[in-house]
């Protein structure tokens, strides 16, 4: 069990990670805390995809012809890369919209937001 | 290759290339006719491949890039994808034509560019995701269509809308890392994203019974995910104020169009990767029938204590899925068949009915509840009788979209093991509440109200209206007609898939 | 509130944050105003929530009261004791006692650690049964992957295998991300960018930031472009390259003074160099996807594998992802520091 | 090398959970940081030199520093420099 734990480390901590973003996105009332938590949950299952890239002694997939050299596997890499580029467009997204609400209701703990967007609401309905 | 085959790859590149082109047409109303006219162009190209599609009965795969499949991207298209993306561009146009009006009250005159390009980059990725043949293309296109779908919602300037857009943007966010791991788990026991690679892949595993726990779970967190993008029911939390908060044409886009391309994607993901032997024994159908038989009544049941007329039609949105659920639940091809005519039944219904609420909306000025709704149906004859044709197609009435959905929906059940009794009760109670809030709605709008003059909409914009809710009339009677030959062109088109 | 939580053990303290108090706020205890304003919100709920409902009792109150006639629901009123008192015109209809709803808030709070907890544990366990770490013969290592590393020098002129697969055999993929980087750029625009913008004189920057900026500036470009064009030959390519240059944007943004670069670079000009090397690429792309599937038309001559000037499509579709990167970026940097009023 | 990957990673979770419980907020950013470069540290290990130089450049880079604008913005809205909401 204990080897078993060593040798999958990396899909281990990843998975640990992820559960902890999914936590922080899910559970935590602050909006910048919710963004840390979306940008763990994006990374670790980017590291999960890099660990399974990996090949015990193999290099990085920079071609070099001539002798019989291992490569790791080169998919996961790019789909990393593409994750990446659309983690940071979302977190951008997602901090503009949080500027906009701190704007109007001055606050960034969303349980408090809802509260004043549904009292704005009933006001206007009066 | 005939040349018609090329015809998914230019409706995408025509449909990116507009969006992008956007930013170079920034004044008055020219985006809009842009993006209209070229999904009206799309539409026309997606009929002709459908026509022939139709005659052969064939699929075909396009290959993206000089390397076939399994080394380059592929998009695939037969019957069934061609009619969606038909439908969808039908749908697309006849929304933001029927819009046009409330896009010009709701949306500063600086934004609108903006807008009508997240609508076109939204398009886009939603006939990306029917055409693409890829697992790792559908995961990049989804969450173009979450960002813009979100920005869509908040282009409306009002901090209601904001609100909406973040809980929906969390939501989508969470669905999407969900997708996101399931995707990796599967790739790493099968080391494939083409869909019929990790097909037959997985169908290997699963005979000799090894990785089950992986993709198991891959299945599942797959399948969570699009419920969460979907607004299948536990999950739906998100949906009735991201929907009512937005402007018409988004609201309906959103309602008709957005949550159908991940379910569109569900059903690819069941026919093409994972399969029947798969799913039976991790009990995959048993779990969407139950929660598309929850939904279908707790949605409705919430639609019944909305006073928001908005509200109301996007929890019925969220009940109208729950149909879909159902049908998939069954787990045989008459119910896929089911789920995807109910699909377009939706989708041709659903926006009727948002251009018809923002029209009275817009004519009641401004009041989004039942009481400043009374009689609104009066000063707007075309949104009223939108509104009204939409209602009764939900409620089932016959020669209409809805009814032969449904229909299609219990002769499924009729065919399915212990599904069948409570599908048909879930059926039957279902339109008794559907029923229950659209008659009272219906009777609302059309109730005598002490004469007050309409407000004048620009003249052009009530044309403009009339024809979007004609054109969804006509979609609408015309499947609810035609059911045998809609339903035999799915029937090619699942055997294709 | 009644009873100090931090006082109790990790499970009386959870069982308090599962009712809606976060342990992490008990030293500000009730007079903290964000906390107060919570519970209020709580209590609020309780006692409104139940005014939601259908269209059609709303219709039927309403002409009652119209015609004078006192509604029948009103004198349904039962006590309420988590003591918001409803006054207006709120009509409380049977269910939904008070308190219901601090309980389901509790509920699900119960409910989601529950959930992920089942989720972790599941998780861990995939974990574990998935194909050994490091494993050569991992499902992963297939054809594909084995084409793309031994084919894909001669095929796509690349030596950084990672960049022959995303731009030249899955470049569709590459495209929609593009295309995401483009659509949140704008989505960013519409949120945060007014029409009337207040200019605000924009105080002289902190003199050593000037001073190390100036130094460290031309390296950081240097690094960018380096990375950009050499992305087919060495690790890096458009979009790390892009970034490093959107930083290096962004730097002498700082450096400059924000009146400086809007000179060197309105908001225009970086819409319309987005706009174009989006419209390069598809283009580009577009034309290989094309020919590619009818297998017809000129190849694009891959030159030989190690130069710079190699690879076909792969060293101009680098340039463009680089500055469409770097110019969202440096976008992004605007819109998060202009002042609006 | 295995030990050292292992207390990479005791360090990411650490690193994250620091992170989410902090209560200062640029704190919480900083942590953010650290645990980006650590990450670009690990994928170098795991030779897979592209990720990481993206890695160090985004998440190190660009993602925190939007991260601190977004906060200045905040504050500046609010006009008093207090960083604990």
């Amino acid at each position: 069990m204990a080897e078993l734990v060593i040798q999958q480390r990396f899909y281990i901590g990843a998975i640990l990670l992820f559960s902890i973003g999914l936590a922080t996105l899910f559970l935590h009332p602050n909006l910048i805390k919710k963004i840390i938590g979306l940008n763990l949950m994006d990374t670790s299952v980017f590291l999960f995809l890099a660990a399974m890239g990996y090949v015990d002694g193999g290099s990085a997939p920079i071609i070099v012809h001539g002798g019989e050299q291992v490569y790791i596997n080169p998919v996961p890499g790019g789909l990393v890369l593409t994750g990446i580029v659309v983690a940071v467009s979302t977190t951008a997204l997602f901090l503009a919209l949080t500027c906009r609400l701190y704007r109007r209701y001055n606050s960034l703990n969303l349980d408090i937001i809802l509260m004043k967007a549904k009292g704005e609401k009933e006001k206007k309905n009066d | 290759m005939p040349f018609t085959h090329n015809i998914p790859f230019f409706s995408l590149f025509l449909v990116l290339f507009s969006a992008i082109l956007v930013p170079f047409f920034s004044s008055g109303d020219r985006p809009l006719h842009l993006v209209r006219g070229v999904q009206l162009t799309v539409a026309a190209l997606s009929g002709l491949l459908l026509w022939e599609l139709w005659q052969t009965g064939e699929s075909f795969t396009y290959q993206m890039g000089h390397f076939p499949a399994p080394w380059g991207n592929e998009l695939k298209a037969g019957p069934l994808e061609a009619l969606l993306a038909l439908s969808f561009s039908l749908v697309m146009v006849l929304s933001m034509t029927g819009g046009g009006a409330d896009l010009r009250r709701d949306i500063p005159t600086h934004r609108r560019g903006g807008y009508c390009l997240l609508m076109q980059l939204l398009y886009a990725a939603l006939l990306a995701m029917v055409y693409t043949n890829d697992l790792f293309t559908a995961y990049v296109f989804i969450e173009i269509a979450a960002i813009t779908a979100c920005a869509a919602v908040v282009a409306k300037e009002s901090g209601r809308s904001v609100v909406a857009a973040i809980r929906y943007l969390i939501f989508s966010c969470l669905g999407s890392g969900l997708i996101l791991l399931g995707i990796s788990m599967l790739y790493s026991v099968t080391g494939h994203l083409l869909m019929e690679d990790l097909g037959r892949a997985v169908a290997g595993l699963a005979a000799e019974g090894r990785y089950m726990l992986p993709l198991t779970t891959s299945a599942l967190l797959m399948t969570v995910g699009l419920s969460i993008k979907s607004a299948q029911f536990p999950f739906h939390a998100w949906l009735p104020d991201a929907h009512a908060s937005a402007t018409t044409s988004a609201s309906a886009i959103l309602s008709g169009l957005v949550l159908k391309g991940y379910l569109v994607l569900l059903i690819k993901l069941i026919v093409r990767v994972f399969g029947n032997t798969l799913l039976v024994s991790i009990y995959m159908y048993d779990l969407l029938f139950l929660l598309g038989l929850a939904g279908m009544l707790f949605s409705s049941v919430a639609a019944l204590r909305q006073e928001d007329v908005k509200r109301m039609v996007a929890y019925s949105s969220s009940a109208q899925i729950s149909y879909i659920f159902l049908a998939l639940g069954m787990g045989s091809l008459g119910g896929i068949a089911a789920a995807c005519f109910q699909i377009l039944a939706h989708a041709f219904t659903k926006p009727m009915i948002f251009v018809g609420a923002g029209a009275m909306i817009r004519v009641g000025n401004g009041g989004h509840y039942w009481s400043d709704l009374r009689g609104a149906a009066w000063k707007d004859p075309a949104a009223g009788v939108g509104f009204t044709v939409g209602g009764l197609s939900l409620c089932g009435l016959p020669l209409l979209a809805g009814f032969s959905a449904k229909y299609s929906l219990a002769v499924a059940a009729l065919g399915a093991q212990w599904q069948t009794m409570p599908a048909l009760f879930g059926l039957a109670a279902s339109s008794v509440l559907n029923a229950m809030y659209y008659i009272p709605a219906i009777l609302a709008i059309w109730g005598r109200r002490n004469g007050e003059v309409a407000p004048a909409a620009g003249k052009g914009w009530r044309e403009e209206h009339r024809l979007a809710v004609a054109g969804f009339l006509v979609c609408n009677v015309a499947l609810g007609v035609a059911v045998g030959p809609v339903l035999s062109c799915i029937y090619q088109g699942l055997e294709v898939l | 509130m009644k009873n100090d939580p931090s006082k109790g053990g990790w499970f009386e303290r959870f069982m308090h944050w599962a009712e809606g108090e976060d342990p992490g706020q008990d030293q500000e205890s009730a007079d903290d105003p964000a906390r107060a304003e919570f519970i209020e919100y709580l209590e609020y709920l309780d006692a409104h929530e139940h005014m939601e409902f259908g269209a059609y009792r709303l219709m039927r109150y309403r002409e009652r009261t119209a015609k004078g006639m006192p509604p029948q629901e009103m004198t349904g009123h039962s006590g309420h004791g988590g003591g918001a008192v409803v006054t207006r015109r709120s009509f409380p209809v049977k269910g939904r006692r008070p308190g219901t709803l601090r309980t389901m808030v509790r509920l699900y709070r119960i409910l989601s650690v529950g959930v992920a907890g089942v989720l972790a544990a599941t998780l861990l366990s995939v974990a574990l049964s998935m194909p050994g770490f490091g494993d050569p013969e991992a499902p992963g290592m297939n054809q594909v992957a084995g084409r793309y590393l031994e084919d894909g020098v001669e095929e796509t002129g690349a030596v950084n295998a990672v960049a022959g697969m995303i731009l030249d055999y899955r470049a569709f993929d590459t495209f929609g991300e593009s295309t995401v980087l483009f659509a949140a750029a704008m989505s960013t625009v519409l949120l945060l960018r007014s029409e009337k913008r207040k200019r605000e004189r924009e105080e002289p920057g902190d003199l050593i930031l000037i001073r190390m900026g100036q130094i460290i500036l031309p390296a950081v470009m240097m690094f960018g472009i380096y990375v950009v064009v050499n992305g087919h030959l060495s690790p890096g390519g458009g979009f790390s390259g892009g970034t490093v240059l959107g930083c290096g944007l962004i730097l002498s943004g700082l450096v400059l003074g924000r009146e400086e670069m809007e000179h060197l670079l309105p908001p225009r000009r970086l819409t319309g160099l987005t706009v174009g090397c989006l419209l390069a690429y598809g283009l580009m792309k577009g034309y290989s996807f094309f020919t590619g599937a009818n297998h017809v038309g000129w190849d694009v001559p891959r030159g030989t594998p190690g130069n710079m000037f190699s690879a076909g499509f792969i060293l101009p579709l680098n340039l463009c992802v680089g500055v469409i990167v770097a110019c969202t970026m440096y976008t992004f940097y605007t819109l998060f520091t202009d002042r609006e009023g | 090398m295995t030990a050292l990957e292992i207390l990479l990673l005791l360090f990411l979770v650490f690193c994250a959970l620091a992170a989410v419980l902090t209560r200062h907020l640029v704190a919480s950013v900083i942590i953010f940081m650290s645990y980006s470069s650590v990450m670009a540290i690990l994928w170098l290990l795991l030779e897979s030199p592209d990720l990481a130089i993206t890695e160090a450049a985004v998440g190190a880079g660009v993602t925190s520093l939007l991260f601190f604008l977004a906060l200045r913005k905040i504050n500046g809205l609010k006009g008093v420099d207090e960083d604990e909401k």
